[in-house]
């Protein structure tokens, strides 16, 4: 929602609850928010369904202010359990059939580039393992082979947490889950190098054990995005039900899982390293002017 | 003849234009397209001037397109449809259309669609039989998302046993579905249907997808006379602030946007909201009846009525009835035709105007379960005492002789080795 | 198609009607054109739809206006003239709730029936504040008649839709195409339907008396939330201790 | 015919599933007949459960959710309080006479219009400290929902109480009852607690009795004096 639409009517003040004046007033929009500023500003997302302790929420919850520019951001999921925290965003949040997200950004992310020329729009893919690895296998490996315009970003918390702890593509292999009665036949799908095969300009591999590091890695997701090629962002994301986590160990564990095989990875084409750098380089100057304008005036 | 893509005209053995294989040069690009000029609807239909072509009906659909003011154009190639969106294509290359690409399979495509129509941009896509059966998941969930959109579908038999010949029983499929659906039963009419479905998809009251579904082969490879509008006049664009939901463009309210129905049942979310959102849907299909008549002059177009034998048939197998009811005519027995245009919205209160005088009505159609006689039984119940025939019937690709329809106007062939009197079939 | 002049076939008057009525669309009811209205199902002129709207208002218990998002956001210069015009249609209707319906999605964990109204769940604020007449204004089309079925199912309110678009054939009265300056020719029959000497429920003893009553009834509450509110979170923290080990 | 539909309503981690199984196979044990339909969103803690068991001496056909129920279970204030229910308001679709128990030490005070529709309809609406004779009996809040079961077969007269305790180690002991996913994970916490299963047991069985015999106590039965008797001799 551009600047202009999230003006309450004159007269109508009084009448709006709480949340969206806050919304209006302090809300992130137009401005770069940071992970150390929680607190000061009302985030897109409070108040949601999920389970006490899933590290999902709290992944999502810092991606979205990671987002560079929420006020022109889409998002699309599916089903899963991280609609239930994206469905209460204050972000258009557009949720079809299962798997189908990536095919409905290409044509998403199309659409809002011939209607807006020259306004980036921001279009995010936020889904579940299974969302992306199995049923939505074909639209995200096509979606990067085209090299469509838009973010991917896989919350692999490896079950089909939602539907009661099925195995799914990303679980580990010998697992022993529900539809997996020996345990897992393969091994986790790897993602990551079909998405170096695909030539996919970002890609990053993370736990959610530093919420600046979540931020950066989305925000930098996000911007290549927009100019260079499709980004995919995999991070590990527990489900404390299904793997039977107590909930004060949910951190420990993804401490645990980082160390053991999750790590911190990034992969970046040489454009999108040039671009990024040339963006930071244009705020530089930028800020530079501002303040060079600001001791004349 | 239509003006074609490069100046000399390669036909095959069988006399029908080959159409080019490269992309024309870009000189053509700029002129022709960029100069196209918006005119109302109603001057399109029915106020500019015609010229009549002889082309075949992928041609017809793809000249439909050039003047249908379309956004982007996603498909995915299957016979018989792929004849038509490759010229598409041409149309991307020369300009008419501002993105194309051809898509990873039908689930994939009608994703995109679905995408492209959320975010406010004139969307095209075709398919055909197994392309269609394909996909059904996401064309199912595109009433409920209120998408204007135009789904071409080139009808063919839907495997098994696998053939690429038409057969129409695909279309049932649709019938439930929400979509609205014409069928058009040739050339004229695969040009004319798809610029109007454009106009009514997108009305306020309506903003649902609209599939004009053609018979394969019988039409879309075949040539028949099509009275064309000029090249340069297109469709208003799609004005997508003035339709039953809000884009995802992040330009209109409200800011905490979803337009997806919820999920499940909840202390916040009433189970009513479902049931009530489907009945939405099929309120807006019937408040497409007064844009049908007024664009298409009506749900259904009939010939001879007040006649005591009615045929009534939709599709290519309304092409096959014109001749039976010429050439009983010969022999001085008048015989009455009920073209229906619209599947859905279905026309019932026209077709009991239309068979009113009946004493027997047959139903000739290319499908093997007859869904299109349980529509005319099912609308007619109790409002008349003709019997209803429920056939002659062929399919698997067949083609319907107009002899079988002929015989059946008087009698059902097969009554004859019946012992007792047939129940329905 | 039989449209709904003479005396209408399905007959639109409010509810509660049953557990899934049907649409009245599906009934035979048909959409007006311009300059014409809807009332209960019967096609008739714009003013005459006016004026059954201004009635309802005026003489049903809590009248309430449910502005939608195309008018509480101001998105454009268009929505802010409207949005003034249904705060002068309020200004006409004394003891008025104005209850927004800022966007469409479901609100977790419970909808606040006095802060907002819903179309996930619409009847919980018209059973909280027994409204029994309202207009919808700036609602987009497909939640507005989603919203008016379930009304008419569950509750007995008095619904109004004035429609920028084609209008609805759900709501008890309607009016299409309603710009600016139609929204006016609502103000204009809440005034003349005074002028011709209706006294609004709100100044009849019954309403001050109700009034009054809820005025008394939200003060008590909102004491009590206060001083409930610890011993509310003692009994949560009481209540579940699943995670005990 | 004597029927009971029962909608039992509560939010997520009280085991209101958990009472359907166990009351709606007591009455099968019992020799009646009994269906069950648990119904809830995605399973999550504190969200809005429901859950309809249909009690019959012949055969039972319908399925689905309760709509018009004869007896509403509330195992939660909050369900009506805050309004955490599927059902608005929480006593829709009641039948005339109908009951409703409502785990509660003390009477709720509900709205005007909905004690006057109450009154209406003639229902009968029990308080029964659920909760508060769970944690009494078995030391944990997290058997109240037991305390409902005993406390509606104390209404109703049916299952006796027998019947109910083999159900109960069916439901505990596992005789293939099959659970959905959440369920499962949450009976090894209970577990861990209470050490050996048949502590667990008899613990529920205790606070079932108890409530049993409140509901009897205060004349809540839909039976005459005589049979009620005879079900307290049996259930011991």
């Amino acid at each position: 929602m551009s600047l202009e639409t999230l003006r309450i009517s004159p007269g109508f003040e009084s009448y709006m609850p709480k949340e969206y004046v806050d919304l209006v007033e302090r809300g992130p929009y137009g401005r770069d928010v940071k992970v150390s500023e929680m607190g000061t500003f009302k985030e897109v997302i409070e108040e949601h369904p999920m389970c006490a302790g899933c590290a999902m929420t709290l992944f999502i919850r810092v991606a979205l202010i990671g987002l560079p520019c929420p006020e022109h951001t889409v998002i699309l999921g599916t089903a899963g359990c991280g609609r239930l925290v994206l469905s209460q965003a204050s972000i258009p949040f557009i949720y079809g059939n299962y798997g189908d997200t990536n095919g409905v950004a290409s044509g998403l992310k199309r659409g809002l580039e011939l209607r807006f020329p020259n306004q980036t729009k921001d279009v995010v893919v936020m889904a579940g393992d299974g969302g992306l690895s199995d049923i939505g296998f074909s639209c995200v490996m096509h979606s990067w082979f085209r090299k469509e315009k838009f973010t991917t970003v896989m919350l692999d918390n490896e079950v089909y947490g939602n539907t009661g702890g099925q195995e799914s593509g990303m679980t580990n292999k010998g697992m022993v889950l529900k539809m997996a009665p020996f345990g897992k036949k393969f091994e986790k799908m790897d993602m990551i190098g079909l998405a170096k095969t695909a030539g996919v300009a970002y890609i990053a591999r993370l736990a959610p054990t530093n919420p600046t590091r979540i931020a950066n890695v989305i925000r930098k997701a996000v911007l290549i995005a927009r100019e260079v090629g499709p980004t995919y962002v995999q991070a590990y994301t527990s489900c404390n039900i299904e793997y039977a986590i107590p909930t004060p160990k949910v951190m420990d564990d993804a401490r645990a899982v980082e160390k053991d095989r999750y790590g911190f990875m990034e992969i970046i084409s040489d454009e999108a390293k040039a671009y990024l750098e040339r963006i930071e380089q244009e705020k530089k100057t930028k800020a530079k002017a501002v303040a060079g304008s600001t001791v004349e005036a | 003849m239509a003006e074609g893509l490069d100046t000399e005209v390669k036909t095959n053995p069988q006399g029908d234009v080959i159409t080019a294989t490269e992309a024309p040069k870009a000189k053509e690009k700029e002129n022709k397209a960029a100069k196209q000029r918006v005119v109302t609807p109603e001057y399109l239909f029915f106020e500019a001037p015609r010229t009549k072509t002889f082309i075949t009906g992928s041609e017809a659909a793809k000249e439909a397109i050039r003047r249908a003011n379309v956004d982007i154009a996603i498909s995915y190639p299957i016979t018989p449809q792929s004849e038509t969106m490759q010229q598409v294509g041409y149309l991307y290359a020369e300009g008419y259309l501002k993105d194309y690409y051809r898509g990873e399979e039908e689930y994939g495509v009608m994703s995109a669609i679905a995408g492209a129509s959320r975010a406010g941009v004139r969307a095209l896509t075709a398919t055909a039989g197994p392309g269609l059966m394909r996909g059904m998941e996401v064309i199912t969930s595109w009433p409920g998302g209120r998408m204007p959109l135009l789904l071409l579908v080139m009808c063919r038999v839907i495997n098994a046993p696998l053939a690429i010949q038409p057969d129409n029983v695909e279309l049932s499929y649709l019938l439930n579905s929400g979509v609205i659906v014409f069928h058009a039963e040739n050339q004229q009419d695969f040009f004319d249907f798809p610029l109007k479905a454009y106009m009514i998809s997108e009305k306020c009251e309506v903003t649902l997808p609209v599939a004009v579904a053609v018979d394969g082969f019988f039409v879309t490879h075949a040539r028949g006379w099509v009275e064309l509008p000029p090249e340069d006049i297109k469709l208003p664009p799609r004005e997508c602030y003035h339709e039953a939901v809000p884009m995802m463009d992040n330009e209109n309210p409200p800011a905490r946007l979803s337009r997806d129905a919820p999920i499940q049942k909840s202390n916040f979310i009433s189970y009513q909201m479902h049931a009530s959102w489907q009945q939405e849907i099929w309120a807006a299909q019937d408040r497409a009846r007064p844009w049908i008549k007024k664009y298409m002059g009506g749900l259904v177009e009939v010939v001879n009525p007040g006649a005591e034998t009615m045929i009534v048939a939709s599709g290519s197998a309304v092409s096959q009835s014109r001749e039976a009811v010429r050439q009983a005519g010969e022999k001085g027995d008048t015989i009455g035709l009920v073209k229906i245009r619209s599947l859905r919205p279905f026309p019932t209160q026209e077709l009991i105007e239309a068979c009113r005088h009946a004493k027997r009505i047959i139903v000739p159609e290319f499908n093997c379960i007859g869904w299109m006689a349980k529509e005319v039984r099912s609308a007619l119940y109790g409002q008349t005492k003709a019997e209803i025939v429920p056939g002659p019937r062929v399919f698997g690709g067949m083609s319907m002789p107009t002899e079988l329809i002929l015989e059946y106007l008087y009698k059902t062939p097969n009554e004859g080795r019946m012992t007792t009197k047939p129940l329905t079939v | 198609m039989a449209t709904a002049t003479g005396t209408p076939r399905y007959q639109v008057l409010p509810g509660p009607e049953g557990l899934l009525p049907p649409s009245a669309c599906a009934m035979g009811v048909v959409l007006p054109q311009d300059g014409e209205g809807l009332v209960e199902g019967v096609l008739v002129s714009e003013d005459k739809a006016f004026k059954a709207a201004a009635r309802a208002m005026l003489t049903r218990r809590n009248p309430t206006l449910f502005p939608g998002p195309l008018v509480v956001w101001a998105w454009n210069k268009h929505t802010q003239e409207k949005a003034s015009v249904v705060l002068e249609i309020a200004a006409e209707i004394p003891g008025v709730k104005i209850i927004p319906m800022p966007d469409y999605r479901p609100i977790y964990p419970k909808i606040d029936p006095e802060a907002v109204i819903n179309p996930c769940h619409p009847n919980l604020t018209i059973w909280h504040n027994k409204i029994e007449a309202c207009i919808f204004v700036g609602v987009h089309c497909h939640f507005a008649n989603v919203t008016l079925k379930m009304v008419r199912a569950g509750t007995n309110c008095y619904t109004i839709a004035l429609c920028a678009e084609a209008g609805h054939e759900d709501a008890m009265a309607s009016v299409p195409r309603c710009g600016t300056e139609k929204l006016h020719k609502m103000v204009e029959a809440l005034r003349q339907v005074k002028k011709e000497g209706l006294t609004p429920w709100a100044l009849t003893p019954d309403g001050k008396r109700e009034l009054a009553a809820e005025r008394a009834q939200k003060k008590k509450q909102r004491e009590a939330i206060a001083a409930a509110a610890p011993q509310f979170a003692h009994e949560l923290v009481a209540g579940l201790d699943e995670n005990e080990e | 015919m004597k029927r009971y539909n029962i909608r039992m309503a509560g939010i997520g981690g009280q085991g209101v599933v958990t009472a359907s199984h166990v009351m709606s196979n007591g009455v099968i044990i019992a020799g009646g007949e009994s269906t069950l339909v648990p119904f809830f969103g995605s399973e999550k803690r504190m969200a809005p459960v429901e859950s309809y068991v249909r009690v019959a001496e012949g055969r039972i056909f319908e399925i689905g959710e309760i709509i018009y129920p004869n007896v509403i279970m509330i195992f939660h204030t909050q369900v009506i309080t805050h309004g955490k229910s599927y059902t608005m308001p929480f006593y829709s679709g009641l039948k005339d006479e109908g009951v409703v128990l409502i785990n509660s030490e003390k009477p709720l005070e509900l709205e005007p219009d909905q004690a006057r529709e109450l009154r209406e309809k003639k229902a009968k609406v029990f308080y029964i400290p659920a909760s508060k004779l769970a944690a009494e009996v078995a030391g944990t809040e997290l058997a109240t929902n037991m305390g409902m079961v005993g406390a509606v077969a104390g209404v109703i007269g049916l299952p006796d109480l027998v019947s109910l305790e083999q159900s109960v180690k069916e439901r505990f002991l596992g005789k293939g009852f099959v659970v959905s996913g959440g369920t499962a994970s949450l009976d090894n916490v209970i577990e861990k607690k209470f050490g050996k299963k048949v502590e667990l047991i008899q613990k529920n069985m205790d606070v079932i009795t108890a409530a049993y015999k409140y509901a009897v106590e205060h004349k809540w039965n839909d039976l005459s004096v005589a049979e009620t008797a005879a079900l307290a001799a049996a259930g011991r």
